[in-house]
C-alpha cells in the first residue's frame, strides 16, 4: 500500500492519538469537562491513532 | 529533444578521498530505464565510468544501485517513474571499488560456510519428489543474487554482527526446505550465522526485485525452527524424554 | 563481575539508549492499563467490553501475544527503536554508531510467541460467547448494531490469530516433505490456505487492534448515554 | 601467487602469476561443470570469468534441458532425440557429438538433481518435461521458466564447496602457445587493473557466443565472441561460423529493451502472429505447423512480412495471446506478463505484443573433437556455445543446456587427464611484455577513439547486412566495412587507468569482435546455399554440394577458409535418421 505519511511521523501519531484519549479520560475523572468536548477529543485521538497505521 | 539530469556517484578510492556526484544530461527515450541513461553516459560521454551490467532484463542481478536513496535494479527502474532529477549511487553496504561498482566477494565466502545439499540417507535415486514439495524451496531459487536485500538490511549495513544477511538466509531456507535434503541447518543459522540479529523489519522483502517473500517465507519459518530446538521448553523436554527412553 | 557479564548478555542496548520513543511507549502502556483499571466497565445492556472478555486479567496475556507477534515486532523495531525507521537509505534513522542486538539478548523472549498463541486461542471463544450473550440478553433474540460490532471484533481477532506465523509453522512450516507424510496433500493445501491469510497478517494485526479499541470506545459511548445504538431487528 | 616484474617501455610493470593444471575461461554452465569434473579428477583448477560468478549468460535460459528421460512420453529415448538433433541441424551436425549428447544428457540431469537442483515434477514424482519446438516428444526438464538460473546456482554451489580458485572479473587478453600446445594466458583483473599471468597446462574455453556483435540481440553483455577470437589467434580452427540462430520473437519497443527475448512458450500456449493488416500470415508460410514451426522458418516469415511493408511502425509484427484471457495468462506466463508490463507498459492480457526476430545463439564456433572437446592445439579445449559441431545448421531449444553439461564434463575430464601427463611449459618474457604493453597502450589515452563508435558500427553492419536473409552483395559490403573498421580500431583508447574501466574492456574486446565478425561474414559468403539458419537471397535452395562444414583459420595475418565434408555416420545410426531430401 502506498504510504502517505513519512515513516518517522508514524509513531508520534500513534502515541499522540492514544495518549489524547487516555489523558482526556484521566482528566475527566478529576476535572469537570463537558461531555461533548470529551467526545470530540476522543474521536480526534482515535482518528490520529488510526492514521498512524502502516498496513 | 527532452533531456533528463542524472547525478552519478564518482570515486576511485585509490585516488580520491571522498566521492562526489557528477551531473550529466541525457536525452530521454520512451520507456527508458536508469541503466539506459547510465550506459549512455558511459558509452558517449565518459567511457571510464565503472558500471556493472550484464543481461539488461532483470535476470542476472548485476546492475544493483541505490537510485534516489532506494536500492533498485537499474535495468528495472523506468526513468518516467522517478522525479526529474535522478541520483545513482553504488550499493554502499559493500566496499567501493570504483564509481558504481562495489566488491561483493564476501558473499561467496558466506556461501562457502553454508553446508551444501546432501541427500537424505537411503533416499532412492533418481529421487521421487511430489510437486507440492518443490514449490516452497523453488521460491527462493528465483533469487538472482542482486544483493539489494543485503544492501538494504540495516544489520549488514549499519551493524557489525555475524548475521549472514537475507540473501543467504533464503539460501539456507532453500536447502533446508528441499524435500530430499538430509541436513538441518537451522541450529547453525541461528547460531554461527546470526539469524537472531534479524529483527524482521522486512526491508529486504520490500526491495526484492523478484518479489520473493524473504521474511515471511524464509526467515520467520527458520526462526520458528530455531524455536523448536532451542526455545520451546515442551519440545525440549519431549526430545530429552525420547532420547532418554531410546538410550534405555 | 559475573553478574555484570550476565546482565550484559541479557539487557540489550536498545533498552538502555536514551530514546524518547521507548520511554513514551512505556508511559503509554502503563497509563493505558491504568485507564482500563480506572474505568472498569465489564458489561452494558448485554454488551461485554472486549477488554474484559472474560476478565481484564487476560489483558496482559493478550498484550504479550501482540508484543511478540511478528507483525508488531516489525513495527516497534522500526518505529520505537528506529532499527531502522524506514527502508530508504537517507531516512532510516539507524546508524553505525548505535549499538544493536536484534532479537538476541532480552528480545529472545519473542521466541515464546507460540505459547501466547496457545493462550490466545483459549481466550477466543469468549468473544463469540459474548456476541451470543448480546443477542439474547433481553430474553428474546434481538440484533443490535453493537452485537455486529462485537462479532466484527471477534472475527478480526480470529483472523489475526489464524494468520499467525507460529501457527503456520505448526500447521506445516516445519514439514519439508509432505509427500512422505500422512495426508500430505491435504495438509499442504491447509498450509497454502493459511499462507494466504498469513500474507495479510500485518493487516489483521492492526485491524484487530483498531476494532478492539473502537468497540471499547463505542460501548463506553453507549454507557455514557450517546444515542448510537440501532436495533437492526426492528429495521428488518 | 607471486609477483614478477617485466619491463614495458623502460618502465617496470608488475604482474602476478597464477599456476594451475587447468585454466577454465568462462564461468557459465559449461565452465562450472568442467571445473567440477577437472577438480574431481585431481587437477588444480582456476576458473576465470569476465563478469561476476553466477551472472553468466546461462541464467537467461528459460525453456529447459533436453534429455530423453522419458518421464512424460514413455516412447522417448536417445535415438529419437538423436534423430531430432541431426535433422534439425540439417545434416551438417557432427553425429558423434549428437550421439554423446543424447545418450549422456539424462545422466547429467539426474546428476544435477543430486547436486541439489529442484526440477518441476510429474504427478508421480518424477522430473517434469515440457514440449518444445521440433522435439518429437515432451523432453525439456525444467524449473519453471528459470532453468538456467537453477543450473548455474546449483553448479556454483558445488564449485564454492570445492577448492577451486574462482577469479571473477578477470578478462583474458591472450593465450600463449608454444610448439602448438598451450603454455598459459594473460589476463587483467578488472577490479584492480592488475595484470595476471596464468601458467597452465590446459585451457578450457567456455566463453559462450557472440550475440553482442549484433545490434538487436537477446544476449548478455558478455557475449562478444572473446573465446572464438582467442582460439583463432592461437591457431585453432573455427567451424560453421555463418550459422547464427535468430529467435523469431524478441521485443521491439521501447528501444531500451529491443531484442529482449519473448519466450517460445507464448506461441506454445496458443499465441498467434499477425501483421499490421491484422492478417495471420503464418497460414501462408506454414499452413500445417503455423506459429509452431521451427525457429528459422518463423523468423524468416516475420522478416519477409516486415520487408514487404506489412510490419508495424516499429518494424515488427504482432504476437497476440489476449484471446486466451487474463486468468490463463497470469497462470501460465507470469514472467512475460510482467516483462511487458514493466518494460513496455503493454498489458498482454488486453493488447498484442510487438515482436521481431532477434539474434539468439551461435551454432558455429571452435572445432573440437567429439570425445574430448580438444581443439587442434594441444591442451586447448572448448565446450558450450563457443564450440561447434553439435547443432549443425540449427539448434533445437533445450539442446544448449544439455550441451554445456555433457561436454563441460567431458572437457573437464579430458583436460584433467591431459594435464596429469604434461608439465608446465615456460612463457617467454618478451611475449608477456609485449602483451602487457598492448593492454597499457589503450589506457590513459586522451585523444583515443571511443571504442563504442566502432562497436556501434559493427552492430549496425551485422544486423543490416548479415541478418536473417543474406545476399552476396551485402555480405561483400559488410566484409569491406569490417576490414575498414579493423584499421580504424588501431586508434581506440580511453581516458582513465586500467582499474575497472569498461571503456578499456571495450578496447580489448573490439579486435576479437572484428575477428569473429569477419569469420561469420567470410563463411556466410562461402556457403552459397540456404541451409538451416543460413539463408541466402541469391541461393535460396539447399545444395548437396554444400553438405560440408566450413572451417576458418588463421594463416599468417589473414583468414583462410576450407570446406571439409561432414563426418559420415555409421550404419547403426544412419537407420535412425530419415534421409535428407533436396
Amino acid at each position: 500500500m502506498k504510504q502517505y505519511i513519512p515513516p518517522k511521523y508514524r509513531y508520534p501519531l500513534f502515541f499522540i492519538g492514544l495518549m489524547t484519549m487516555i489523558i482526556t479520560a484521566i482528566a475527566y475523572k478529576f476535572v469537570f469537562i463537558p461531555e461533548v468536548i470529551i467526545e470530540v477529543v476522543v474521536i480526534v485521538g482515535f482518528v490520529l491513532f488510526v492514521s498512524s497505521f502502516t498496513f | 529533444m527532452k533531456e533528463l539530469t542524472i547525478n552519478i556517484f564518482r570515486m576511485d578510492p585509490a585516488v580520491d578521498n571522498a566521492g562526489k556526484y557528477k551531473k550529466f544530461n541525457v536525452p530521454v527515450q520512451e520507456g527508458m530505464v536508469v541503466l539506459d541513461a547510465v550506459r549512455y553516459v558511459q558509452e558517449n560521454i565518459d567511457p571510464s565510468l565503472a558500471l556493472r551490467w550484464n543481461c539488461k532484463a532483470a535476470r542476472c542481478g548485476s546492475c544493483s544501485a541505490e537510485i534516489n536513496g532506494r536500492p533498485r535494479l537499474m535495468c528495472k527502474t523506468r526513468v518516467d517513474m522517478l522525479e526529474e532529477e535522478i541520483t545513482v549511487s553504488p550499493i554502499r553496504a559493500y566496499p567501493l571499488i570504483k564509481d558504481l561498482v562495489t566488491d561483493v566477494s564476501n558473499n561467496y565466502e558466506i556461501e562457502r560456510r553454508i553446508p551444501a545439499f546432501r541427500p537424505k540417507k537411503g533416499a532412492a535415486q533418481p529421487f521421487l519428489i511430489n510437486q507440492i514439495d518443490v514449490t516452497r524451496s523453488q521460491e527462493f531459487r528465483r533469487c538472482i543474487e542482486c544483493f539489494l536485500c543485503q544492501d538494504v538490511c540495516h544489520v549488514i549495513r549499519e551493524h557489525n554482527t555475524n548475521y549472514i544477511g537475507p540473501r543467504h538466509a533464503i539460501k539456507v531456507a532453500s536447502l533446508d526446505m528441499h524435500p530430499m535434503d538430509g541436513i538441518d541447518r537451522s541450529p547453525m543459522l541461528n547460531g554461527d550465522l546470526g539469524l537472531g540479529f534479524c529483527n524482521i523489519t522486512k526491508c529486504c522483502q520490500e526491495v526484492c526485485p523478484e518479489g520473493i517473500k524473504i521474511t515471511d517465507n524464509a526467515i520467520i519459518p527458520e526462526k520458528e525452527r530455531a524455536v523448536d530446538y532451542k526455545y520451546d521448553p515442551i519440545l525440549r523436554l519431549a526430545r530429552r524424554l525420547r532420547r532418554g527412553s531410546s538410550a534405555k | 563481575m559475573a553478574i555484570k557479564t550476565l546482565l550484559n548478555s541479557m539487557i540489550p542496548s536498545e533498552l538502555l539508549e536514551p530514546n524518547w520513543r521507548l520511554l513514551s511507549f512505556i508511559v503509554l502502556l502503563i497509563s493505558g492499563i491504568g485507564v482500563l483499571m480506572l474505568y472498569p466497565m465489564s458489561e452494558f445492556h448485554g454488551y461485554v467490553d472486549p477488554f474484559y472478555a472474560p476478565t481484564v486479567l487476560v489483558v496482559p496475556i493478550a498484550g504479550l501475544f501482540r508484543l511478540t507477534c511478528y507483525a508488531y515486532r516489525k513495527d516497534y523495531h522500526r518505529h520505537v527503536f528506529n532499527h531502522p525507521n524506514a527502508c530508504g537509505i537517507n531516512i532510516r534513522g539507524d546508524s553505525m554508531t548505535r549499538d544493536y542486538s536484534g532479537e538476541t539478548k532480552f528480545f529472545r523472549v519473542e521466541n515464546l510467541h507460540r505459547y501466547f498463541l496457545y493462550a490466545g486461542i483459549l481466550i477466543l471463544p469468549f468473544f463469540y460467547y459474548d456476541f451470543y450473550i448480546s443477542l439474547i440478553y433481553s430474553g428474546s433474540f434481538v440484533l443490535r448494531l453493537g452485537s455486529l460490532l462485537l462479532l466484527l471484533n471477534a472475527v478480526a481477532l480470529t483472523l489475526w490469530a489464524a494468520s499467525c506465523h507460529a501457527l503456520r509453522h505448526l500447521i506445516g512450516g516445519r514439514t519439508d516433505c509432505y509427500g512422505c507424510a500422512f495426508a500430505g496433500s491435504q495438509r499442504k493445501s491447509l498450509f497454502n490456505w493459511q499462507s494466504i491469510l498469513n500474507g495479510h497478517h500485518e493487516f489483521f494485526a492492526w485491524f484487530s487492534l483498531l476494532t478492539i479499541i473502537f468497540v471499547d470506545l463505542y460501548l463506553r459511548g453507549l454507557a455514557a448515554g450517546m444515542p448510537i445504538d440501532l436495533n437492526l431487528s426492528k429495521l428488518l | 601467487m607471486k609477483t614478477e616484474n617485466s619491463k614495458v617501455n623502460g618502465i617496470q610493470k608488475k604482474y602476478e602469476t597464477v599456476s594451475s593444471d587447468v585454466l577454465i575461461i568462462g564461468a557459465g554452465g559449461a565452465g562450472l561443470r568442467a571445473a567440477i569434473e577437472a577438480f574431481d579428477n585431481e587437477a588444480s583448477v582456476v576458473v576465470v570469468s569476465k563478469s561476476l560468478l553466477g551472472k553468466a549468460h546461462t541464467v537467461m535460459a528459460e525453456g529447459g534441458i533436453a534429455a530423453s528421460v522419458a518421464n512424460v512420453d514413455s516412447k522417448d529415448n536417445w535415438k529419437v532425440h538423436f534423430s531430432d538433433t541431426i535433422v534439425e541441424g540439417v545434416y551438417i551436425g557432427n553425429w558423434r557429438m549428437a550421439e554423446i549428447m543424447t545418450k549422456e544428457a539424462p545422466d547429467r540431469v539426474y546428476e544435477l538433481e543430486r547436486y541439489g537442483a529442484l526440477f518441476d515434477r510429474t504427478p508421480d514424482g518424477k522430473i517434469m518435461q515440457r514440449a518444445f519446438g521440433a522435439h518429437t516428444y515432451r523432453r525439456l526438464c525444467h524449473v519453471g521458466d528459470k532453468t538456467g538460473l537453477e543450473l548455474i546456482r546449483t553448479l556454483e554451489d558445488q564449485i564454492l564447496h570445492r577448492d577451486v580458485n574462482v577469479m571473477d572479473e578477470v578478462f583474458i587478453t591472450k593465450l600463449f602457445i608454444k610448439n602448438n600446445s598451450v603454455s598459459g594466458a594473460l589476463g587483467i583483473r578488472l577490479r584492480t587493473g592488475e595484470i595476471i599471468l596464468f601458467r597452465t597446462k590446459t585451457v578450457i574455453l567456455c566463453t559462450g557466443g557472440a550475440g553482442r556483435l549484433y545490434k538487436v540481440t537477446s544476449n548478455s553483455w558478455e557475449s562478444t565472441g572473446d573465446g572464438i577470437a582467442l582460439a583463432y589467434n592461437a591457431g585453432a580452427e573455427l567451424m560453421d561460423m555463418e550459422m547464427i540462430q535468430f529467435h523469431p520473437t524478441g521485443m521491439v519497443y521501447p528501444p531500451g529493451v529491443k531484442g529482449l527475448l519473448v519466450t517460445e512458450g507464448i506461441r506454445g500456449e496458443g499465441g498467434i502472429l499477425l501483421n499490421a493488416k491484422g492478417e495471420r500470415f503464418m497460414l501462408r508460410y506454414s499452413p500445417e505447423k503455423k506459429e509452431l514451426d521451427a525457429r528459422d522458418v518463423v523468423a524468416r516469415a516475420i522478416h519477409s512480412e516486415i520487408e514487404a511493408g506489412r510490419g508495424t511502425e516499429h518494424n515488427a509484427v504482432y504476437l497476440d495471446i489476449s484471446q486466451k484471457g487474463a486468468k490463463f495468462i497470469h497462470q501460465k506466463l507470469p514472467g512475460m506478463y510482467s516483462q511487458f508490463m514493466d518494460f513496455a507498459g503493454v498489458d498482454i492480457t488486453k493488447q498484442p505484443m510487438e515482436v521481431a526476430p532477434t539474434v539468439h545463439y551461435q551454432m558455429g564456433g571452435i572445432r573440437v573433437d567429439p570425445e574430448t572437446c580438444r581443439t587442434n592445439i594441444k591442451g586447448l579445449f572448448a565446450a558450450g556455445e563457443v564450440a561447434s559441431g553439435l547443432h549443425g545448421a540449427n539448434r533445437l531449444g533445450g539442446n544448449s543446456l544439455a550441451d554445456i553439461l555433457v561436454f563441460g564434463k567431458r572437457a573437464g575430464l579430458a583436460a584433467a587427464i591431459y594435464s596429469s601427463k604434461t608439465a608446465l611449459s615456460s612463457i617467454s618474457t618478451e611475449e608477456i611484455s609485449k602483451e602487457i604493453a598492448r593492454i597499457n597502450s589503450f589506457a590513459n589515452k586522451k585523444k583515443g577513439l571511443n571504442p563504442q563508435t566502432i562497436i556501434k558500427v559493427i552492430g549496425e553492419t551485422m544486423s543490416e547486412k548479415v541478418g536473417i536473409v543474406r545476399d552476396g552483395k551485402d555480405l561483400g559490403l559488410a566484409l569491406t566495412k569490417i576490414q575498414a573498421l579493423r584499421k580504424k580500431a588501431k586508434n581506440v583508447g580511453v581516458s582513465g587507468s586500467l582499474k575497472f574501466n569498461p571503456g578499456l574492456l571495450s578496447c580489448l574486446e573490439v579486435e576479437g569482435m572484428l575477428t569473429t565478425a569477419e569469420a561469420i561474414i567470410r563463411s556466410a559468403i562461402a556457403r552459397k546455399e540456404s541451409r538451416g539458419a543460413h539463408t541466402r537471397k541469391d541461393f535460396p535452395k539447399k545444395d548437396p554440394k554444400f553438405k560440408k562444414n566450413i572451417l576458418s583459420y588463421k594463416n599468417g595475418n589473414s583468414m583462410k577458409l576450407k570446406m571439409v565434408s561432414v563426418p559420415s555416420m555409421p550404419d547403426r545410426l544412419k537407420q535412425l535418421v530419415k534421409l535428407e531430401v533436396y
